[in-house]
């Protein structure tokens, strides 16, 4: 029987007065998908991902999260609904600590995030998962930090931990690796790949290397519409994809 | 998840998280020498129950301002509307019925404020800071002008006359030299501050926190930020009606003064001055404005205003975050420098 | 962490700002609190009546039956809660044996509860509301009541043909009371008031006001704000041009108040008020009243309310010589009912049930005497109670 | 009814010249400056006293006005406001409030605390009526002044190059400075023209207003309503507002005394959340 769609659009538009930013879109990611989303810049991949995770709303088609029609839902309530993501930019709390995020992200996700009687941390299974998931993304050195001065990866890492802290169905990762020096990255691709198996993961990357070492499965934006969907094979091999996108590079599988 | 036994680097998250929220020796001795005042200024008293009382209308601005980041020139329209509300039911009930009995007279001065402050916190959740400075403005100048015409009820620019509280819990009476107010004010401060102080340790604080610092990414959490900043906001909002009704009781009288720009422009300078999101930072703001206005008001009546435009001017261009930052970044310049720790 | 720290030094710095605790009060010295507005809008009111006190004990020596007088001046920059705390701190540290002052209605009421309860004799200066002297048995008055300035307005215009009038006062409490006063006492004497205006105390523009009451075109058009404004109302009522319109200015002396006559310009010339004191009072105390006041205080010209302080500081003397230096709060006011003394205004008495002030009500008219404005009186109306 | 709107028009004209300034410098850049209002009583307390001492005519005071209040403007922008662009909203109220209050006690000590009035030259005194309406002189005078100001700003902002730059970088500051516009340069002159319009307003007020040190707090409300009601990215936005609140002020007065002030405030607090960005300015585009 073919796997669960868990998040899926219908021929989504989005326009900005004259311009195309997404164009007729129609995709659907199933349940454990390992999905990249590749594309030349300004191919439209991050408004994609907003009008998928509720940041921008849609100018027409619809979006389905799980079965349900979540067109008009906002970001909250989809991330409530299990859809989590990274930003591009890091988006995160300067002024607390690693541990006081995930703490955070957790007690919304449980519903305590309006408790107000009992201190941050009375909850001893929330800091246990807390722990367990800094330990997980390898930054439990750096737990008691002021975010705001951490280095660039460790919040690279925080991002993706914040979004696994949501316990999502669906994780949408918006260039995890971008700006992370060299070293780093292969810690970030680690941590990727090991993401677990029941949530389905679409991926934006630049990086031929990571996507090709990670993706089950592809789709190429192009000025905003879906160009050519098709495995990691598929897409290495087709012209069309290499005339526009890949150039002359040869690509290795 | 599986229940491991609790790591050590777990424990000791929980350490950490749980210190932040224990009581410091520091803030036991604050405490301590606040309700030592009694002894140490008995001449002082009423000075002392009007900085008590300004350091609660402090501590509201805080909540608003320093946890949530929401720019408010208005919450001197709640102080007014607790300190009338407070006023007429200790006018009314004549000192006899169970109504102008006080401490009720702080439910229905801060609950009457919080109704008002709930019906207007839609306003400010969305707008930049200037706009939620000016709706903030807007706000309190409507509740002045109410004040102003509603003579039959509020006596109008004359003040609120006959405010006759009866004795604290039927026991203490305000006596002439201020001690009951004194300690009535400072036990009112207190039990709030407690509240407000686990108020911020909490989940709810954090996420207070949070979306003074990142909007995009609380929505993105699942936070439900507009429902946040409406608690926040009428509690805090409660605050100040409670503070307005301790004023309306110590001084017997309210007057449409009590709502006037400079209340809420006082509380703002205050809480900045002490150091915005540092809980204390009222409490200690008002201390000083307070007694810096009574120590040069004596000395240069005319011009109080100028040595606080003054020093305003100063704060904002050399100190980042008040007093307690000052002394936060002074302390660990030191610690930096002598590699204390 | 450095919390601990600095919440320690802020423990230690509270100590430090403890003031002194005030030396303690020898018996033979007798000390009047003083609580005026010296900043604020009604900073004018504060200067004149501390000249008006200083005057009269420059004149009349610091012993009384064998106590030193010494006052002590406090500003409560016009805000009601503070003159309360300032005659709480008043009373309790310093042991005043007189409150007295009060620049506005507002901030006289407020002092009445401590008071009573201190049992001080508070002598108003300068508060004009009616109600003030029965909210406290410890209250004395020496300035005036507006009732008392206003009745004798309307009794004259009602005998000059003034048929109808419209009314335009500052919305508190003196405003309402002077428009209530001349409101009865015109219309009983058949007079009719068309409309009763009422100007905002915050930001006093009074243009639409002026418009609308020269739009219903009374004879006369009945004027009281609070001294200090007196000047921007009267150069917009010129700019309206209502004398030309046939509309006779009138109202009590407030607003041709001496303190500011001089700058508002000769349109003010023929203006006819009344009031319980004018610069121009003919009589030989008022003139020696007036010298000296001009020579103390660089040529500034004495007006209603340095009368009330320079009476003040009378009726204080007089009180501690009859009762031979005793402070008792009670025996205090006891000895001031009934007192009678002449002052520059005129033969003033304290009426010995209300304890208001019972005195001579002037109507003058605004004219130029040797190059400046003043207001001469042309009527009597001799010994009007404060309040019945 | 045809004079009370013209006393409103007059009024509403005073206003806008008082609030351009402010208007200028938020849209600019984005800088909340509530002292605006000390200019313009800079510009007042010149005339009062050049015309009550020094018995200066009063129509030089108009031009002393200006220039005075600018080079003050100029002065303050170049030593104190600079440290202020990169500062938050909260910061930059704070120093505003803190120079009303440095402003409010200077003023109160040199001048004293009640109203000063100027005795206006009799060619600018009197009324005269038409249609059955009056309107006093002064009042012509002050609506031609400001007349004549608006147009000359409109002109200077379409026609004139440092209009077109001054537009862009109200636009969008960081673009301008891509395009080498000296922004910083710019803002400096407009923060002093500004404050010298404000200190102009204010000469021009001492006829209609009435002056004691705490103008500048009185006004500031007014300066707000202009431009939350008028917006910050045109002049015509908050030219027609300063109109509106002109006339609805005196009209309240003269018809609803009682709830007059509580109108005025409920329309800024309703525009407000309804078109943060003015009710006459377009969509704003940051």
């Amino acid at each position: 029987m073919s796997p669960r769609i868990l998040l899926e659009s219908r021929d989504l538009v989005k326009r900005f007065g004259g311009i195309t930013a997404t164009d007729h879109v129609t995709f659907s990611l199933p349940e454990g998908a390992r999905h990249a989303l590749i594309g030349p810049n300004g191919a439209g991949k991050t408004t994609f991902i907003n009008l998928l995770s509720g940041v921008l709303t849609p100018t027409s088609g619809e979006i389905f999260l799980d079965g349900a029609n979540v067109t008009h839902w906002s970001a909250r309530k989809r991330a409530h609904a299990g859809l989590a993501r990274t930003f591009q930019i890091n988006q995160l709390f300067a002024d607390l600590t690693p541990i006081e995020t995930l703490m955070l992200t957790i007690a919304e996700r449980e519903g305590e995030g309006a408790s107000w009687w009992r201190p941050v941390g009375a909850r001893t299974d929330f800091v246990d998962e807390a722990v367990a998931l800094l330990a997980q993304l390898g930054i439990s050195d750096i737990a008691h930090h002021r975010v705001g001065q951490l280095a660039y990866g460790k919040q690279r890492l925080l991002e993706i931990a914040v979004a696994l802290a949501q316990k999502p169905k669906v994780l949408l990762l918006d260039e995890p690796a971008a700006g992370v020096p060299e070293h780093e990255r292969e810690q970030i691709l680690d941590v990727v790949a090991a993401l677990p198996k029941e949530v389905a993961l679409i991926l934006i990357e630049h990086d031929m290397h990571l996507v090709f070492r990670f993706a089950k499965s592809i789709s190429v934006l192009v000025n905003g519409g879906l160009f050519v969907e098709g495995t990691p094979e598929e897409i290495a091999n087709d012209p069309r994809v290499r005339q526009v996108y890949l150039g002359e590079e040869d690509v290795h599988v | 998840m599986s229940a491991i036994t609790p790591s050590p680097e777990a424990t000791r998250a929980r350490a950490v998280l749980l210190g932040r929220s224990r009581w410091g020796v520091a803030e036991i001795i604050f405490w301590i020498l606040a309700f030592a005042c009694y002894w140490l200024f008995p001449t002082k008293l009423s000075l002392l129950s009007e900085i008590a009382i300004l350091g609660l209308v402090a501590l509201s601005v805080d909540l608003v301002l320093g946890y949530a980041g929401i720019v408010t020139l208005g919450q001197g329209a709640f102080f007014g509307i607790g300190a009338y509300a407070a006023g007429l039911a200790a006018k009314h009930g004549m000192g006899t019925t169970l109504w102008s009995d006080p401490v009720i007279g702080l439910f229905i001065g801060g609950g009457a404020a919080a109704v008002i402050g709930f019906a207007t916190s839609f306003l400010v959740l969305r707008g930049s800071d200037m706009t939620r400075l000016m709706v903030t403005l807007g706000v309190a100048l409507i509740v002045d002008e109410v004040v102003n015409q509603m003579k039959w009820l509020t006596g109008g620019s004359d003040g609120l006359q006959g405010v006759l509280p009866s004795a604290v819990l039927g026991i203490w009476e305000f006596d002439l030299f201020g001690r009951v107010a004194f300690v009535y004010s400072l036990v009112v401060l207190f039990v709030l501050f407690v509240v407000a102080r686990a108020l911020v340790k909490s989940p709810f604080g954090l996420s207070l926190q949070a979306i003074k610092g990142n909007m995009l990414r609380t929505r993105a959490i699942g936070m439900p930020v507009n429902a946040r900043l409406v608690a926040v906001y009428t509690v805090a909002a409660f605050y100040a009606g409670v503070a307005g009704a301790l004023a309306a009781q110590t001084t017997q009288f309210a007057s449409p003064d009590y709502v006037a720009f400079h209340r809420s422009a006082d509380a703002m300078l205050m809480l900045v001055f002490g150091g915005a999101g540092h809980l204390y930072g009222g409490l200690l703001g008002s201390i000083i404005f307070r007694t810096m206005q009574d120590v040069l008001g004596n000395i240069t009546p005319q011009y109080w205003q100028f040595w606080l435009g003054v020093t305003l001017v100063a704060l904002v261009l050399f100190v980042r975050g008040g007093i307690l930052g000052l002394l936060g970044n002074m302390l660990a310049a030191w610690r930096r420098k002598g590699g204390a720790s | 962490m450095f919390r601990r720290q600095i919440l320690k030094s802020i423990g230690v710095a509270g100590l430090a700002l403890a003031t002194g605790i005030s030396a303690a009060s020898a018996q033979e010295v007798v000390k009047v609190g003083l609580i005026l507005p010296m900043t604020g809008p009604s900073a004018s009111t504060g200067r004149q009546i501390e000249a008006g006190v200083r005057l009269w004990m420059a004149q009349n020596g610091t012993t009384v039956a064998g106590k030193k007088i010494e006052i002590i001046i406090k500003d409560d920059t016009g805000a009601a809660d503070q003159s309360k705390r300032l005659a709480t701190e008043l009373v309790v540290n310093d042991k005043v044996a007189f409150l007295a002052g009060f620049g506005l209605t507002p901030l006289a009421l407020a002092v009445g509860p401590v008071a009573s309860q201190a049992k001080v004799p508070a002598v108003i200066m300068a508060a004009g509301t009616s109600t003030i002297v029965a909210s406290s048995p410890y209250f004395v008055r020496t300035s005036f009541t507006l009732p008392q300035n206003t009745a004798p307005m309307a009794q004259w215009s009602a005998a000059n043909n003034i048929k109808t009038v419209v009314t335009l006062v500052s919305d508190y409490g003196p405003g309402l009371d002077s428009e209530k006063a001349f409101k009865a006492e015109f219309e009983g004497k058949g007079g009719k008031v068309l409309d009763t205006l009422r100007a905002p105390m915050m930001n006093p523009e009074f243009a639409a006001f002026l418009q609308k009451a020269k739009d219903l075109k009374p004879d006369a058009l009945f004027l009281f704000v609070p001294s200090g404004q007196g000047a921007s109302l009267m150069k917009q009522v010129g700019e309206r041009e209502l004398a030309k319109a046939g509309i006779k200015i009138i109202g009590t002396g407030d607003v041709t108040d001496d303190d500011q006559l001089n700058g508002m310009g000769d349109a003010l010339i023929g203006m006819i008020t009344s009031h319980n004191y004018s610069a121009a009072h003919d009589s030989p105390e008022n003139k020696a009243y007036v010298a000296a006041f001009l020579k103390a205080n660089n040529n500034m010209r004495p007006n209603f309310m340095s009368v009330g302080g320079f009476d003040g500081m009378a009726a204080i003397y007089k009180a501690l010589e009859k009762t031979k230096g005793d402070t008792d709060g009670t025996k205090l006011v006891e000895a001031m009912k009934g007192l009678a003394l002449v002052s520059p205004r005129g033969p003033i008495s304290i009426d010995a049930t209300t304890r208001d002030i019972t005195q001579n009500v002037y109507v003058r008219e605004v004219k130029k005497v040797d190059g400046q404005l003043y207001n001469v009186e042309f009527a009597t109306i001799p010994n009007v109670k404060g309040s019945n | 009814m045809l004079t009370i709107l013209l006393d409103g028009i007059a009024y509403g004209m005073l206003l806008f010249i008082l609030a351009v300034g402010l208007c200028v410098t938020l849209g600019l850049m984005n800088f909340i400056n509530l002292a605006h209002g000390t200019f313009a009583m800079a510009g007042g307390y010149l005339t009062i006293t050049l015309m009550q001492k020094a018995g200066v005519p009063f129509l030089w005071c108009l031009p002393a006005a200006f220039i005075f209040a600018a080079v003050l403007g100029l002065v303050l922008e170049r030593t104190l406001y600079r440290h202020l662009y990169d500062k938050t909203h909260l910061d930059q109220v704070l120093f505003s409030i803190g120079l009303v209050f440095i402003s409010i006690a200077v003023v109160d000590y040199a001048y004293g605390a009640n109203q000063q009035i100027v005795n206006l030259p009799d060619y600018l005194t009197g009324r005269f009526s038409f249609l059955g309406a009056s309107i006093g002189v002064y009042r012509v005078f002050v609506i031609a002044i400001c007349g004549l100001l608006v147009v000359s700003l409109q002109l200077v902002l379409t026609m004139t190059r440092f209009g077109s730059r001054l537009r862009a970088a109200v636009d969008d500051g960081r673009v301008a400075r891509g395009m080498g516009i000296d922004v910083t340069r710019i803002f400096a002159v407009t923060f002093a023209v500004g404050s010298g319009l404000a200190g102009l307003g204010g000469a021009l007020g001492t006829g209609i207003i009435s002056f004691d040190p705490t103008f500048p707090l009185k006004y500031m409300i007014y300066f707000l309503i202009v431009i939350s009601v008028g917006g910050t990215t045109t002049i015509t936005g908050p030219f027609l507002a300063a109109i509106l609140l002109g006339v609805a002020d005196v009209a309240g007065k003269y018809y609803v005394p009682a709830v007059g002030g509580f109108i005025i405030y409920t329309i800024m607090v309703v525009v407000l959340i309804v078109r943060p960005q003015g009710l006459f300015a377009r969509a704003a585009a940051k």
